[in-house]
């Protein structure tokens, strides 16, 4: 593998999360529990998006295919996505989507904090425009998880049982494959050891503030998403994403 | 009259902004809470059609666009409701009677939005609608209104010129399918739109007094047909038509002539008849209840933080 | 419109609805309240998707384009589709399930009976064939409104409010267009005044048999698809049922 | 050994079978209990992973295969079911066991369907794999699931077929891409399918005991050779290949050799960290939780129309 191929693939992995999860926060629209609440998902979501629309550029110029940042998020089956298979799983009530968000954005936040000194100038770039909004994504969702496990008894328990559901997602991210050594070895990619560290850190400090249990650090994690495979909620999500871009291909909008 | 009726009306009449502080008749502080409540909700309520397609829009441009869009618009609720709260009003009470069918939202959005083309159409015509009837009320009597109203308007201007962006790049870069999609739209949005502005002056009973408490500032028709006139050049520079075979230049009265409103319709959505009336209150409805125990919580946690601090202050 | 152009119109709009309402059973695999009512939806699915087969491939010959009878169902956009709305509202529970049969099944049974009569040989052929499957369904069906109207006191709130909720898309099929009179005419299609009448003899003596409440009969009643105007439904359908037709264009599967 | 035990063994050995009504020792009527209800909660939960694509369809034709192949399990299921109650056993009851984990169902189900071609992999490889052992079933020495064996068999085989004339056509017919997704599914569910035989002999300790009783008439080494044996010359006609370096025919012992299978994973999915354990229990356990008040319902109305008919009579 070249390194040109494993920066793309390790590009393409940064944009499809914030793609997907930006995906699965528009679903929200509407539904929120306070209008304030529909601004800020509305908010980190276009945020995510954004991200997600700097690394698809990148990474289509990186395959030099002639192809666009639209046609990559929209015109690929499920198994050519990269996202964690953590973003792909569904909304579920308030307390599963800030769980969801929090492990999410605590990774984020380290990974695009370390990147800001990648070797490559362009990841280093996104990944320092992206930091200011995911320092504020990671402010906001550890509230929520301090608001909901320290609330009222009710939502301490939807609050835990939404961790203890999606804690099996949490460490694919943390697990390197050759992409990521390579990538680290040319000091393009960031140290997982060293984010898994900072990331479980910041997530015990948060639970234990929030007054929640913190689930076995050592538990059986899924993973796939680094070999395109993924859950089966994927296939759903970009039946509905993609489908103008393949009901109508090669439109302008 | 009262001495201090008289008062207030002459602050009106000398164009002098009332505040939240100041007398107001009953009536004047009613009918504006109605209002802007009104106003507020359709914000809200307006998020749901176009909710409907963030999730499918074609390009991060115009999803981009559209979240951003709507989430302006959930800003412009917030922002409403404040300017409520200003005479007296409680958003939840405000938001319970919505659900309890007691205040209405814009009947607009009682229409699905069925293709993409929609999301131009609700921002070029809707918004265009609404920004006509929020230009006017930029002038309005009561002052946090007025001033809701002015910032509400710039937003609202720059989400109409997307919105006809979005028609114009369909309808001059787009494929037949495409075209056909805008003008699909256009056909299914036009009496809608202009069913916005209301009844016909002979039926607004309220207009009258409105206007003379300057909540008004002009009346359904003259607003109805100040759309129609700025919309019509811009509907012939997308090279589309609307449904309306009456619809000509009338050189004498230097307005467009326009066919008669079907105004059974018109009360038919009123009256919760149309065709998404009962899914856009239950799914804000659904929203806020299955939201309860998220905003108790937090309600909770919040007292908990200040008995904290108290405590570590003491 | 020539004879040929209606009838295209009038065999789409009975094949689209029996694959919308087909489309939805599906949906409930594996989530059914019984295992003899996975085994019973599926089945009544298949009928129904198999009648659809039947009509669609009847559709193409009409339009003599070429198109084959998978290309009709799985390539149209929400407003070439001449479904009933009835048919694309959501599952929700199981009462609202078999309210939704129910008044299809009805509207079913005595439009297929009366087609048997059809001047049109393949019209008449198409609908005998599917008359014996769909006298099951109805008998399913009622059964249905029976058992949960006269069940408990749960079950028959949950009967009546899903009746209630679904009946201002029951009127529709009733409300004949310039294609529905032509046909008539023609002596090709039903008499739709007639159909009403059967219909509502069979729902009101169902109804209260089930010791329900008949709604208005003139209540306002939504309308559109036969203009392909649909609800907000449809398009979600769409984009999952069509996924892999429009991701894998001109594939043979 | 008691006298009955004795007989029971000399009708076993003599091929005669069991039947409900006939003594038996306890511990062969929970064995059996385990494994009819394992079977039958496999029909169940394996229409969870073919519903994942029953709406996703390609084609008409595939479409109402799959739904009359869903349909043939959900009968399997029930046929199964019925055979397990006349060893006493309550279908409710082992349903209630299999969501409280202390049943299992077949572990292949734990493994996400992600492309078409699953279908046709399920239908082949998986199917396959369960008339390898079926076949041997329907000797097996209890008459009731000897009997549903041999139906359920006939069906299977059809399944089977079906499944792979779906892959051929794929292969033959389809794109390139196409192509890739049966490669990609046969490598997905190649080791998973190998696993549904169970444990090596020298690690499946009732093997000895069910052989004795003839429950069980090959061990899961021996079928899992005639599996593999069998399925290969498919999988080559097909153009595809398996996910095993080791994979090669053995002249000497007529057999193929294989690779080892990772015991682990085998071991993770049946303690439940499968990608999709949780998953499957939780829809099954959801339709049920969700359907009681149908179920109640349908009983409450059955007494009645009883309760009528009794009152008619009389």
């Amino acid at each position: 593998m070249t390194n040109q191929e494993a920066l793309t693939d390790y590009v393409l992995r940064l944009g499809d999360s914030a793609l997907i999860l930006g995906q699965r926060l528009c679903e929200w629209c509407g539904r929120a529990p306070a209008v304030e609440e529909e601004m800020a998902l509305m908010n980190v979501g276009l945020d995510l998006i954004g991200q997600a629309r700097n690394w698809m550029e990148y990474a289509v110029e990186l395959q030099g295919q002639g192809q666009d940042a639209d046609q990559l998020a929209f015109t690929r089956d499920a198994h050519q996505y990269r996202n964690l298979l953590l973003v792909e799983q569904p909304n579920g009530n308030y307390a599963d989507t800030c769980a969801r968000q929090y492990f999410y954005d605590a990774w984020h936040y380290f990974t695009l904090k370390a990147l800001c000194d990648s070797s490559d100038a362009r990841v280093a770039e996104i990944a320092a425009k992206g930091l200011k909004e995911v320092t504020y994504h990671l402010r906001r969702s550890s509230e929520w998880i301090k608001r909901l496990g320290d609330g009222t008894e009710q939502s301490h328990a939807k609050m835990q049982a939404a961790i203890d559901e999606i804690w099996t997602y949490t460490g694919e991210a943390f697990i390197a494959d050759a992409v990521d050594e390579q990538m680290q070895a040319a000091g393009i990619g960031v140290d997982l050891a060293l984010i898994h560290e900072q990331w479980r850190a910041h997530v015990e400090a948060t639970l234990q503030e929030a007054t929640l249990t913190c689930p076995d650090m050592q538990a059986y994690m899924q993973q796939g998403s680094k070999q395109g495979i993924h859950t089966e909620r994927l296939g759903f999500i970009l039946a509905e994403m993609q489908f103008l871009q393949r009901a109508y291909p090669h439109s302008t909008w | 009259m009262s001495a201090e009726e008289r008062a207030f009306q002459e602050k009106i009449d000398a164009e002098i902004k009332i505040e939240a502080k100041n007398w107001m008749p009953e009536a004047y502080r009613r009918t504006l809470i109605r209002q802007i409540s009104q106003h507020a909700h359709s914000e809200i309520v307006g998020m749901l059609p176009e909710g409907n397609w963030v999730t499918r829009a074609p390009t991060f441009k115009r999803k981009l666009q559209l979240m951003a869009k709507i989430q302006d618009e959930a800003g412009h609720g917030l922002y409403l409701y404040s300017a409520m709260e200003t005479l007296g009003a409680d958003r939840d009470d405000e938001i319970e009677r919505l659900h309890r069918g007691e205040v209405k939202y814009s009947s607009i959005f009682n229409y699905p939005t069925l293709n993409w083309a929609d999301m131009g159409t609700i921002g070029w015509l809707v918004d265009g609608a609404a920004i006509v009837n929020q230009v006017a009320l930029q002038r309005t009597s009561y002052g946090p209104y007025s001033r809701a109203m002015i910032r509400i308007c710039k937003e609202e201007s720059f989400h109409q010129r997307q919105g006809y962006e979005i028609l114009l790049t369909m309808m001059r870069e787009g494929t037949d399918e495409q075209k056909a999609m805008v003008q699909d739209s256009i056909n299914r949005f036009w009496w809608p739109s202009l069913m916005m502005f209301g009844p016909h002056d002979s039926d607004s009973p309220h207009t009258g007094q409105s206007m003379a408490w300057k909540i008004k500032r002009h009346t359904n028709d003259e607003l109805r047909q100040r759309f129609i006139d700025q919309t019509i050049p811009q509907l012939e520079f997308l090279g589309c038509t609307v449904p309306d075979p009456d619809l000509k230049w009338n050189e004498a009265r230097g307005h467009y002539d326009f066919g008669e409103i079907q105004w059974e319709e018109f009360y038919q959505v009123l009256k919760g008849n149309g065709p998404c009336n009962r899914e856009r209150l239950r799914t804000r409805k659904n929203a806020l209840d299955e939201g309860a125990w998220v905003r108790e919580a937090a309600m909770v946690y919040a007292k908990k933080q200040q008995q904290k601090q108290q405590q570590n202050a003491a």
